[in-house]
């Protein structure tokens, strides 16, 4: 039973994969990887368990404490270039 | 059956591989390395690297994506020109695959325990592991104990790599020196992200700990742990701003913890000497060789991951103090 | 008992599984990018805490079960988030809901 | 089962040459770092391929008695890698944003314009 979860954790992540691939703008990739992190967590767990070793659970735990980071960070970048963009136009004015 | 999830994964990885490069837009390559990150992790997993898969964990999944952001916020996130000699490229690169496919004909398939990797040094470390060190997790015990000195090569390589950085892009501000204090700093205005980053971060530096002393005993160790230090002071960073994470951890902290661990780290090899023993020899460190040795491993996890936070945040504060 | 708990842990991760993959198909048939990040969120959190639940009552009471309820913990929480930081980027950037977009065209002539 | 068994490989020498592609043939600094990046991923992916041991697990022990163990040699040799891989990658990058200040371009080709004139 645990294989099924893992397939279709699997066959998500392709799918995640896709949208990333395809696009069409910056967000939907960010989308995807957020995405791709959570199912990782999912996956990592259930292989945990999968191997009978349930104390590589560390794993899991890491990815889904510091995964959203990476969100976070691409928020303030966005955030730091439309300051900034308005600073110029600003100036320009 | 496992086997083929790892194949399905490594597909996945090379679509990756191909979009990353593919791809004009460096933002977009940026978060498809984060994917490309994840994939990897996974691998190592299913290939029972429990400590390499938590290591590209920790870097992979924030310190990495934040410092190639940071760079693309101080140059451009578009490529512009288009890339030349293609045709030549691509077949040098295309033969040279070929060529490194056919080498592997004669690699011995995946997971033979009779190839010559298994059956040379790697069973001598299995077997000794238990009598001369006594800790369950054999990476910690080669990586501290037995092959010491790479370690500490790896240590001092880690700290001029980031006494580089800061040559290069000086040691970002004092607080004194920063411009008046805004409101807006970091994402302070956005609520959501600010509440439960303030309530994860204390967990993140916990869990940082658990995998800095439970490296023994499982995946762990002290390069993982200072990723994980580093990460959780860097999402602190990202919602507060930089002047209360500089409050917090001063310039002149992060530099004294970038030579802090490779000095603990030789002084333990220097105290073996003193004590008798040979440099790195943490036997002697104590009365019962054993206990010596878990002396050693833990005094030593400590310094890497010192140095290892320190290295990762000033390289961040670095990259940050540049924006302005 | 146990069978009862087996059987219930099994049907946990088929739906667990199930959402996942709903969540997946959503994320790559949604027409824009809010209702992409709804699908992908909304099956996000109750995928996540459906497998993680069927992997509990698989793991009993041990040291795992309490990593795995710290995982699940962690998840709900950061991975809303995640999303509520991704929206408002998009948003700072300039990209408007499809349906609204379409109101203000609808405005403008 | 047999060719299976050498997919690993073949994974690692594609990944090679698309991280090698990006770093000859691109002229964007940032993307020749991208490329050295996924590199590195290779190299990594082969040296933890080479340490699997059917039936084993990762190297810690869990008190089971008839276990087989994976390398642990290779994975100590990543572990530290990947580490100074993100180090020297920050490296990289911190010459990048210092080139972009002196000539306002990452583009090879236009650094190189500059300089000749």
């Amino acid at each position: 039973m645990y294989y099924v979860v893992t397939i279709a954790m699997l066959v998500t992540m392709g799918l995640a994969l896709i949208r990333a691939v395809l696009g069409p703008s910056v967000y939907d990739r960010v989308l995807a990887m957020n995405m791709f992190g959570t199912k990782t967590v999912l996956l990592l767990s259930v292989i945990a368990f999968l191997y009978g070793r349930p104390d590589f659970l560390d794993l899991a735990l890491a990815y889904a404490l510091i995964n959203f980071i990476g969100v976070l960070a691409v928020l303030e970048f966005f955030r730091v270039r439309s300051l900034r963009r308005g600073a110029e136009q600003g100036g320009g004015q | 059956m496992i086997v083929i999830f790892g194949v399905f994964l490594l597909t996945l990885l090379v679509i990756t591989a191909i979009a990353i490069v593919r791809t004009d837009n460096l933002f977009v390559a940026v978060m498809l390395m984060g994917i490309a990150s994840l994939l990897i992790a996974g691998n190592f997993f299913i290939l029972d690297a429990a400590d390499v898969a938590l290591t590209e964990a920790a870097v992979g999944a924030g310190i990495s994506t934040v410092l190639f952001l940071s760079a693309l916020a101080l140059t451009s996130e578009r490529e512009r020109s288009k890339s030349s000699r293609r045709v030549l490229s691509f077949t040098v690169v295309a033969a040279a695959a070929l060529v490194l496919i056919y080498a592997t004909f004669d690699k011995p398939r995946l997971g033979d325990p009779q190839a010559p990797v298994q059956t040379h040094v790697a069973p001598w470390y299995l077997e000794n592991t238990p009598k001369y060190i006594d800790i369950p997790n054999v990476v910690t015990a080669v990586l501290g104990s037995f092959r010491g000195y790479d370690t500490l090569g790896e240590v001092f390589v880690v700290f001029t790599a980031g006494i580089g950085v800061l040559f290069l892009l000086g040691i970002g501000a004092t607080p004194g020196a920063l411009p008046k204090e805004q409101d807006n700093e970091g994402l302070r205005h956005y609520l959501i992200p600010r509440l439960v980053g303030r309530l994860v971060i204390p967990f993140i530096l916990l869990f940082g700990l658990y995998v800095q002393f439970h490296g023994e005993y499982g995946p762990g160790g002290g390069f993982q742990a200072g990723a994980i230090v580093a990460a959780g002071i860097v999402l602190f960073a990202l919602i507060e701003g930089e002047r209360r994470a500089l409050a917090v951890l001063p310039q002149r902290l992060l530099l004294g913890f970038m030579a802090a661990g490779p000095l603990i780290y030789g002084s333990v090899g220097i105290a073996g000497i003193m004590l008798g023993g040979n440099f790195l020899d943490y036997s002697p460190l104590s009365s019962d060789p054993v206990k010596g040795q878990h002396l050693g491993i833990l005094l030593i996890e400590i310094g890497v991951g010192i140095t290892v936070t320190g290295v990762l945040l000033s390289i961040f504060h670095a990259f940050a103090a540049r924006g302005r | 008992m146990t069978t009862l708990i087996d059987i219930l842990s099994w049907v946990l991760l088929t739906l667990g599984g199930i959402s996942v993959l709903i969540g997946g198909i959503g994320a790559l048939r949604m027409p824009d990018l809010y209702t992409r990040m709804h699908a992908a969120s909304v099956t996000d959190s109750m995928g996540a805490t459906l497998v993680l639940v069927g992997i509990m009552l698989q793991a009993g009471w041990s040291l795992a079960t309490i990593k795995l309820i710290a995982i699940l913990l962690f998840l709900l929480f950061t991975s809303p988030t995640s999303s509520n930081a991704l929206a408002s980027a998009a948003l700072l950037a300039g990209t408007r809901p499809l349906a609204e977009s379409k109101q203000d065209r609808g405005g403008a002539q | 089962m047999e060719l299976l068994g050498l997919y690993h490989y073949w994974v690692f020498a594609i990944l090679l040459m698309t991280g090698f592609y990006a770093v000859i043939a691109k002229l964007n600094l940032v993307k020749k770092l991208i490329g050295l990046s996924l590199f590195q991923a290779a190299v990594f992916l082969l040296y933890i391929t080479m340490s699997k041991v059917d039936g084993g697990t990762a190297p810690i022990f869990s008190g089971a008695a008839d276990a087989v163990f994976s390398n642990p040699l290779p994975q100590v040799l990543i572990l530290t890698a990947i580490v100074v891989g993100i180090s020297t990658t920050a490296l990289g990058l911190g010459i990048v944003v210092r080139i972009n200040e002196e000539y306002g371009s990452i583009e090879e080709d236009e650094i190189q314009e500059i300089d000749r004139r």
